[in-house]
Parts: C-alpha cells; structure tokens; sequence
C-alpha cells in the first residue's frame, strides 16, 4: 500500500535526518537533567490543548473547556488537560489559609486544615469526571465538528483524598441527617445538595489527582468528588459541608443541572451520569490516512459502575459487531474498547453501543429524544455517529 | 467526647457563622432583615441592570431574569427566575453568594432582600409596594414551584440487538453545521472562530 | 490535642481569610477557561519538583535526577515529575523525522514513520520504570537525607504502545534470533542487548505516558519499555531494533549496569528489579508534627509481578505488623501500603519488608552486603531505615 | 508475502547500513578499517585528553580510560577498559557512537580504530606499534574477559519472620552523613548544596 510514498515525501521534504543518513539531534548533545524541574510535553505537541467554543458563553469566566481526547491515549488524563469548568474563574487560594467546616446535624461541629486532612488514611482510585452538559450542543442537532467538542467535558484521573464518610463519622451525623451541603471557596460560592447516602457511600474529599496536589483549575487545594455523578456536584475549591434533613435546592440544581422533558416538566437531582460512549479513532481530528488495517478504538463509561461490553456498528445502527475491552475495566472509569477492521474506502456510519454492569444498554438518539424532547441540555449520552467518506475523511452527523 | 482519629478540632459558632449562608425554601438560613421593591430598584439599576437589563431581559448573552412564563413546553423555551425556579429562597441565596458577578458577596444582608425583591416584582410575582422579609420569603409561591419531578431514570434504556436493529431505508441522516467550532487546528484552511473568548474578540474586531 | 493551638498560628500570622471572614479569594473572580490552554501545577506547590545530587556526576548532559517521592499520592507519577536520566542530554526530535527500523535476523527487514507505529492496535498499562542505581549511593553508608535521593529514581505511569512482540511477529523473526539489540537516536546512541524471550513476552515500544505523548525526557517520540526491568533497558528516542544470535556486549551492559561482587566477579544482564520498598509518611521530608494518629504510608513495588504481602517494623526489624495494601494491586506497578499507627514521642525504627507473588522477601541490608558487597553500585533494594525522633523528625539511618 | 498488518514499509539495505552501527564480540559489525597506537596518540591527545587524561587517568570528575588493574576486590576499586571491560570491541563501538561526547558520531571508522588502539596501549593491553583492524580486534584478549557471570539471582531473599527477628543487642545503626544532599527546600537553615549543575557551580564559585 505504501510502494509509492518516496522519502522525501514521507518526511516532508528534507532527508537529511532519515536513514542513511545521521539526525542532527544524533550528532550532538541535548539538555542536561532539572533543565525543567517540572517538565512540559514536546513543542511538536502544542496543538494538543484544552478548547473552549467561545459562542458558548457570554465571557470565559463562567464557561467551559474540553479535553483533547482524540489525541489521548489509554485512560489516564493527564492534569494538564482536563477539561475546565468555572463559574466564577479560578480562585488562588494560599492552602495554609484554607480551611473546611464541617457541621449542621452532627455532634461536633470540625474544622480542618490543609495538613489536618491530609493526615487521615487516604484512598487513591481511578474515576471519570464529566460535565453532564457534555454533548448537550447536540440534543437539537449536530453541531460540533470534532471529538473535543462533542465528548470533551470528559477526563479520568487518580484521584485521591479522605472518604467524606469517614469525616462524617469523626463528625457523628445525627439521625435526621439526610442530606448534605457542599460548597465552594470560589467567587460563586458553588452549592450542590447531596444525598447523605452517596455521602457515606463513595464520596471523596479529594487533595490530589495523577499522583500531585489539585491543579487549581480542579479545585487547588481541596474539592468533593462523587464518582460517576454528574461533575457540577463535586465541588471545587471546597470549604463547608453542612449536615441537614432535606435538600437546599439552590441555583445549580433548579434553574441549571434540571433536565427540562417535552411536556415542560424537568427532572431534578438527575445526579448519575448514565453509560456512555464514543469512538476516538477515526473521528474528525484523526481521519483514515491510509487503506487496510485500522484499529477502531474509543472510550465507554458509567456512572453506575463497569463498563460489561461494548459494541460497534459500521452502518449506521442496523447491525452491531461486539468490540474487546482493553486495559484496565474500572468501575465508574474511562474504559478502552477496540475493533479490528480493514477499510479500503467505503462509507461508514460508525457508531459505539456501551453496556455497563447494571444492564443498561445505551440508548439512540432517537429514543433519548422521544423520552426527553430536545430541551434537557443535560444528560445526552446518545449513540454517536461518524460518518466516514470515501477520502477517509470524518464527519460528526446524527441518525434517526 | 473523642473522635476517632482526634483530627482537627472543633469549630467555634463564631466561625462557622461567618460561613453558613446557605438558605434554603422553607427559609432556613434566611438572616433577619427586609428590603422593599422600590429599594431593590435603584440597587439593581446601580449593580445590575448593567449585565441583566433594566427589565431582567438579559444584555447581549448575559442572563434574562424574567418574562417566558408557559414558554416550557415551546422549541425555544425561555427559563427565567420567573418561569423556571421552583422556590424564591434559591435567588435570594444565589445573589447572596454570588452576584453581582464581579463582587460576590459584596451586597448587605438587606439589600439581598430588595433586589430579590425586585426580580420578584420584574416578574411579575409581587407587587411594587412589596417588601420582602426573612418572615415572608418562604411564603411566596413561585409559578413553576410543582414543575419538578424526582430522577426516574433510566427512562429510555436499549435493548442488546445485533443484526437489522433498524431499517436503513428509515434512517434519517442530519449532517453537521459547518464552520462554528474552532477546528482550524486540524482542518487545513478552515474557516473556524478561535479557541478561546479572547482569541474570538480579535476575530469579530478584524471582521 | 489542638487545644493549644490559636487561629492566627495555625495561618501564620494573618487571620482575615479565615473564618468568620471571607476569604480574599471568595470575594473576586479568577481567570477564565483556556487562560492555560496546557495547565500546570499551583504556585503553591513550586517545591514540588525534580532534584539532582550535583556530586554524583561531571555535569548534568549526562548525569540523574530524582522523582519527589515525599509528595506523591496514589501511584501514578505525574508526567512533569518522572526522574530524569540522560547520557548525552535530552535531544529534540521532530515526531515526522523519526523513524524506527527493524532488522537482523528477520524476514522482512523494516521501516515505521511514527503514524505507522500508532496504527498498529494500542496497549496501555501502568508499570513501574526505575533506575537500576536508585538507592545505589548508600551500598556503604547513609548518606541522602531525603526520601527524594535514597529512592526517587522511580516513577509510574500508564504507558501506551505497541506489543514488540507484534512488530517482531510482523518482521518474521528467524529461528536462530535469540537477542535484540535496542538503540537510541540521543548523542549516547543507547544501546541494550535483550533476550528475545523478553521481547516476546511484555516489552512494549511505547508513544504515549499518562495520556498524552511521551515527555522529551522520557524519550519522545519512541521509547522501548520493558516491565520490570532496569530502566536503562527500556531505551529511549528508540531509533533501531536489530535481531542477532546473541548478545553484543555493549558499554551499558559490561562497564556499566554489571555488579561487581566482593571476589571480584560481577554479575551480568542482571535485568530484574527485584522486590523493594520505602516509607513515603513519615519520611526526612515529612516528619511527623502532631501526636496521635499517624498512617504509615509506604510504596512497593516487584520487578516479577504483583506485590502480595508488605510488612511494617517499628523497632529496626526486631518484631513486624502486617501492613495493608490499598488501591490497585498491579504486576510490575507501584503498590501502595497502609498501616494505621499511633505515635506519641516514641523513638521509631521504621522498616518496611515487601514480599512479592513469587514469594521473594525483600532482604536486609546485611544480607544484601553478605552476597554482593559493597561496590555492586546498582540493584540495592534491601530494606530501609527511618529513625524517628522523640520531635518527630525523620532521618536516614542504616541497621546491620 | 504480505505481514499481519501490513503497516510501515520494507527497509533498504541502504538505509539500515547507515544506522547500523553495532559491533559485536566476535568482530561483527566492525567496518574495514585500520589504525595505529600511533595515529592514535595524535587524535587522543587532541580529541580526548582534554577530559580522559594524558594517561587515560581522567580530568576532575571525567571517567578514568586505564589503569586499575587487580582492583576488582579492593574497597574502592578502579574499573576501566583495562580492569574491567571484557571485550576490545565494547570500546570501538562505543567511542564511535558516542565519543568524543560533545560531538558523538564525529570520528571516522579509521579514526576510531586509532583511539581504540591508542586507548588499548594505555591499558598496556597492545604495544607501541599495534595497528587495530578490522581482522585482529575479535582476537585481543582483555584482562578481565572471565570475569563475568549470568544473573543468578535471587541470591539473597529473607524470609517473612515476624516476631524476635533479630537480636536487639546486635543492631548496629549507623546515621546519615549530613549536608551533602539538596534539602534546603524542607529542612529550614540546612546548608545543603544547590539542586542543579548550574546552581552548584554558582554556589562554588561564591566560596
Ligand atoms: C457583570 C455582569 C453581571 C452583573 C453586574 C450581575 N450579574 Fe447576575 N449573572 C451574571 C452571570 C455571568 C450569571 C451566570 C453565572 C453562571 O452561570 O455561573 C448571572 C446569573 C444570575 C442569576 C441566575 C440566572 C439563572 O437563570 O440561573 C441571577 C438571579 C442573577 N444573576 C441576579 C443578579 C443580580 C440580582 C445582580 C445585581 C445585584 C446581578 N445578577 C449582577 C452576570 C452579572
Ligand atoms: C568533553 C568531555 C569528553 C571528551 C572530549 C571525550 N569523552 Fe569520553 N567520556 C566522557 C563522558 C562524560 C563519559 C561518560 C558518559 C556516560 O556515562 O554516559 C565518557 C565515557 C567514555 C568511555 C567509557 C568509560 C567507561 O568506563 O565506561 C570511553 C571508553 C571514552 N569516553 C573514550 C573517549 C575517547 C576515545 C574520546 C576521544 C575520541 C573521548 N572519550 C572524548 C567525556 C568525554
Ligand atoms: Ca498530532
Ligand atoms: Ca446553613
Ligand atoms: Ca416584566
Ligand atoms: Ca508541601
Ligand atoms: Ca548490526
Ligand atoms: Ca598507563
Ligand atoms: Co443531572
Ligand atoms: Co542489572
């Protein structure tokens, strides 16, 4: 396939550093060690950045900006591209004058530092994170063209911290203890009420991700984390939760993060983000390059726990080839799937079906929107199409 | 009493008050206070008028805070304090903790109470002799107050079929709308806007 | 046991971001989104990087620096702080120049331009790579004082890449092939013989760390990576694979990376890192302020599998507790442990003893010196020593 | 016939005779070529001394090329290609990728054979008037050829005792030589040398 690539082609017109030839960078020597004691990715990798669409928002400091994922190998996410979300910027905040309360229907009201927290046993897991409003551009049509805007509210790292329980029980929460307040240090003082349940079950006061502290745009020095929920509830720059018996029903859960159905009801505390999926390889930022062999590759999820299977359709839905999981199957984690194919310039409609451990089988469009209408913004975890043309390119359109 | 891990120590009343300023419908959290519509008038023409519209209409892509009431079942619905919000104890706690925008926290506890009154009023829940009160504040019913329902969800799972799941001649195929994300980085010669607000400011500029 | 303690110590001084009051931070609006299009790790934390020991080498084109290990959580070690070793300093590779060629006793010599090597299907997995000399200065005394030099020459990452042994599979390996040999494009032209049975088994020649594309350091574009092994087999900016009959014998595995014993005789193609481990809370870098609880965190980790089993000593290796592994237990991969403890003055030895599935038990130091020596220079894993004192200060001291 | 995969393109004899650079034990590898102990002295002295030493006895921290001939067993042995090395055709392939280091690849197949020489003279491993080829260097037999041997460990594991493990009276501890590792950034007022080259050149220097 590859008998009419000259080398001069193949490099893009100079030789002088292929074979037989000795590179340049071969011929001397490079930069010592701590030359950057924090080192940084490849000047040839500058193109791989968070993006924002800037329509979205009225300006960048209550918006929102998307992980490369079509560049991003395996299922870590590494910090400095996690997807940002900010409703009132990134707050600097001095760790050693940050400080969380913890109090409202328990038996001793606490404060703790930075150091305090960070003396308990922690736990360290791997767990997605996603804005529920990823892919929610698309609920009235396709809009998006590549990967990074329709499924980049997406990242996976380790994150690791306390078990919000564990600081519950130091706590004592009283009986009527039935949900909880979390709330941000930020300018817009983000507020989620949380069900005590999820609070004893799986939450995380989280200090630090991919082995580091926070990065500031996650939350620096501290931040909730409920893993599979939807991101907006695991709040950053942390520093109060209070015990109460009901919820607070505050902006982020009545005029945002409801999900308005057709016959102008919304579903509120709609907290799981449901099994999901979308193929990374092609897609419109890496379109087939060459005929033969390809590795149809992508990405699945869940927020009720591990991804069992998932499938690929190359006609648009009509029939379904079961691709293998690879790597690491983590609950509630970014789980790799792959396909081995061969294209030789035919049209594809590409699709990927997740199926996740409770049985749920990711829906169509066309019953996601029959169920909700196209008002929800939140919670569009729909079956994607790619649709693959005869010059390999790859475009984002939608089927019903 | 000990802990188990006798980590941290207990907080004082004094500091957790200073923080506690969550409200919530039935008006816990509400700190005593008042301000009437017409007080809640020149404060919000002075604080935020700027951003939300004299009439709550929202400037350019800031957002509106009034009007769209029964708009909830239309294509385009328009959701405002007014037509969406379920309790008015969420918008007294929201500009409590932050608005105005650029200076959360930055407006007395009573002036709190006239703007929330005056959005109120905008709306055309209360009248403009109103005056709102740590009393009478979880008492105002708000229109949209029964338009939530708890998560039902999964309301529209799949089912696991492999072979003629759909028919083709049926399927409907909707292409993208070119040329409104910011692609330029991998399509050569695309004609996409830039990838961050500052980036699109320069962009419209130079048009 | 805080009841000492006042607001304005517990902030150094100043009290007006404290509660009652609000923080300056909560007041203001931060940046915006894409503000860092690629983010980096808060101001706060600008200790947190890689060190090197200047005495230890002539200058730093070829010389080490280490990984701070004190303020990593969970296991993986994130991309801007994996230790860093060079021998002709880090060269600057354009990703469309490099090419890789494999050839020798093969069918099919060939040629791969780095699109071709990532079209062939992914694996992804979180291995450990450590420095065969890491703890190597202390063969005849302590002498760091950090965690950071006595063990820092160890990282871990979700490594991405090709199975050799596809490349291998592709190339037609002839029957007489028993050894490769792996070469850098760097200054040092790396060079390390290995076994054809390894190469079959799990090395990978790998694009991809945490994510995103390999750092320069750790040898963009291409790197070999063998699991387990000593760091300096998985060669980096991976130029040439060339297969032969038997090993050639090179600077790096005979003046170097060979262990000299006490009669003289030296080991060879020593490549397995055997079981190791060290104690990351308390460490010099992280003694112990408060009385009370303490958890007593550590890291394992096995060139040969999964680790199964680490104790605890707190008297110098007199008496041991079970320690409690936590997090993901992965073959070849750092493994966390966790013992729970109570610390109030008392003068501790502390070891930590890994055993790994083989049932291999980590040695000590005397039985390390008894078989090898002192001028084995590299593979020293025996067990480590941190006396703690009645202050809570830690240092590095050495029990025979 | 067609590979698996069918990825990448056949490598031309050419291209794989310009990156092929290793040699072997057995002479495999080695280019045609020759050069004298006495060419050699020439391009050493220009090329490598500076750093090597005359002698090969190494400048400052720059590694040591000779001598340290039975010093295998001492407590601080010398290991150089005369002690140490066992083969004469690990240093031909090594000075010619990577030396001399500021400028790896710069030497000529014959220039290498002449350092090589040159290098083995010093190590009294060949005479003055040796000349290195292609044909001979496989037959030159190094000191410590035999003093090898195959990783045969595990050659030290403990067993997993738990209790009186060891004799509390025996323990011998010794502590950590202090101030000569980087740790200004955690110790407050250590001495400790700088954590990079450059900084420690600095830090010299104001001595
Ligand atoms: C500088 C511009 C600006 C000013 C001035 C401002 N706001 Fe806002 N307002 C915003 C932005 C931006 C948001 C959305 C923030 C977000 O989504 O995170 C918002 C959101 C709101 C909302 C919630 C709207 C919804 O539908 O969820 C209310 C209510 C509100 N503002 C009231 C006020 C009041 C009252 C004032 C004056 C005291 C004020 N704002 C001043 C910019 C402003
Ligand atoms: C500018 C300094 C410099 C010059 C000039 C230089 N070298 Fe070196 N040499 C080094 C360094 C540094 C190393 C060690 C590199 C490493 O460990 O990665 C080395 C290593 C060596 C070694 C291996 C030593 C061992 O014990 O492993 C040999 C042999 C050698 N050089 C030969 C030469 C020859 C022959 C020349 C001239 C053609 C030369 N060098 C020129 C700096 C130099
Ligand atoms: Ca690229
Ligand atoms: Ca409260
Ligand atoms: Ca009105
Ligand atoms: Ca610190
Ligand atoms: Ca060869
Ligand atoms: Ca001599
Ligand atoms: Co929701
Ligand atoms: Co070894």
């Amino acid at each position: 396939a590859f008998a009419g690539r000259s080398l001069a082609e193949e490099s893009g017109g100079s030789t002088s550093n292929l074979p037989p030839h000795e590179p340049s960078w071969s011929r001397q020597l490079g930069h010592g060690v701590v030359e950057h004691p924090y080192g940084s990715p490849s000047a040839f990798e500058k193109d791989v950045v968070r993006r924002t669409v800037p329509w979205l928002t009225a300006e960048s400091i209550s918006s929102i900006s998307m992980t490369p994922l079509a560049e991003l190998k395996g299922i870590i996410t590494p910090n400095g591209l996690v997807f940002e979300r900010y409703h009132a910027g990134v707050p600097i905040i001095d760790p050693d004058q940050h400080r969380l309360i913890l109090h409202g229907l328990v038996e001793r009201p606490l404060i703790f530092t930075m150091d305090d927290l960070m003396r308990y046993p922690s736990v360290s897991e791997i767990r997605f994170l996603e804005c529920p409003a990823n892919g929610g551009m698309e609920w009235k049509g396709a809009q998006m063209e590549a990967l990074q805007f329709t499924h980049g509210m997406l990242s996976c790292c380790e994150w690791t911290g306390v078990p919000l329980r564990v600081l519950l029980e130091d706590a004592g929460v009283k009986p009527e203890g039935k949900w909880i307040l979390a709330e941000g240090a930020d300018g817009a003082h983000m507020s989620r009420s949380i069900p005590i349940e999820k609070a004893l079950d799986d939450t995380l006061v989280v200090y630090a991700q991919n082995g580091e502290r926070l990065r500031p745009e996650q939350g620096y020095p501290l931040r909730l984390f409920n893993p599979g929920w939807e991101g907006n509830t695991s709040i950053k720059w942390l520093r109060r939760i209070e015990v109460g018996d009901q919820p607070w029903y505050h902006r982020e859960e009545t005029s945002k993060y409801t999900d308005l159905l057709a016959n102008g009801k919304a579903r509120k505390f709609s907290f799981v983000q449901e099994a999901n999926s979308v193929i990374t390889n092609p897609c419109p930022e890496n379109p087939i390059r060459h005929s033969g062999f390809i590795e149809i590759e992508g990405l699945a999820w869940s927020g009720r726990g591990r991804i069992k299977q998932v499938d690929v359709s190359f006609d648009g839905g009509v029939n379904w080839v079961p691709a293998k999981l690879k790597g690491m199957v983590l609950p509630k984690a970014l789980t790799r799937f792959s396909l081995e194919a061969k294209w030789h310039g035919q049209p594809w409609l590409l699709q990927a079906r997740a199926i996740d451990e409770t049985g749920y089988v990711q829906p169509t469009l066309k019953q996601l929107r029959e169920a909700r209408g196209t008002n929800s913004i939140y919670h569009k975890n729909s079956i994607h199409t790619w649709k693959v043309a005869a010059n390999g390119e790859v475009t984002n359109v939608q089927i019903t | 009493e000990q802990t188990r891990y006798d980590i941290g120590r207990t907080a004082s009343s004094e500091e957790i008050a200073g923080w506690d300023i969550d409200v919530r419908p039935d008006g816990k959290g509400l700190p005593p206070g008042q301000g009437s519509v017409m007080d809640g008038e020149r404060l919000y023409e002075a604080r935020c008028a700027s951003c939300h519209g004299s009439f709550g209409e929202g400037v350019g892509r800031w957002p509106v805070l009034s009007g769209g009431f029964d708009t909830l079942t239309y294509e385009r619905p328009t959701k405002t304090v007014g037509s969406y919000w379920p309790y008015a104890s969420t918008l007294w706690d929201y500009v409590h903790r932050a608005m105005p925008f650029t200076a959360p926290r930055s407006l007395s506890v009573d002036e709190t109470y006239a703007v929330s009154a005056y959005v109120l009023y905008l709306n055309d829940i209360v009248d403009d002799d109103f005056v709102l009160t740590q009393d009478n504040l979880a008492d105002i019913e708000m229109p949209n107050r029964d338009g939530f329902f708890e998560d039902n969800r999964p309301d529209s799972p799949n089912t696991r079929c492999m072979q003629g799941c759909a028919d083709p001649d049926e399927l409907q195929m909707v292409g993208t709308i070119g040329g409104i994300t910011p692609v330029g980085h991998f399509k050569q010669g695309a004609d996409a806007p830039a990838a961050s607000h500052e980036g699109q400011k320069a962009l419209e500029e130079a048009k």
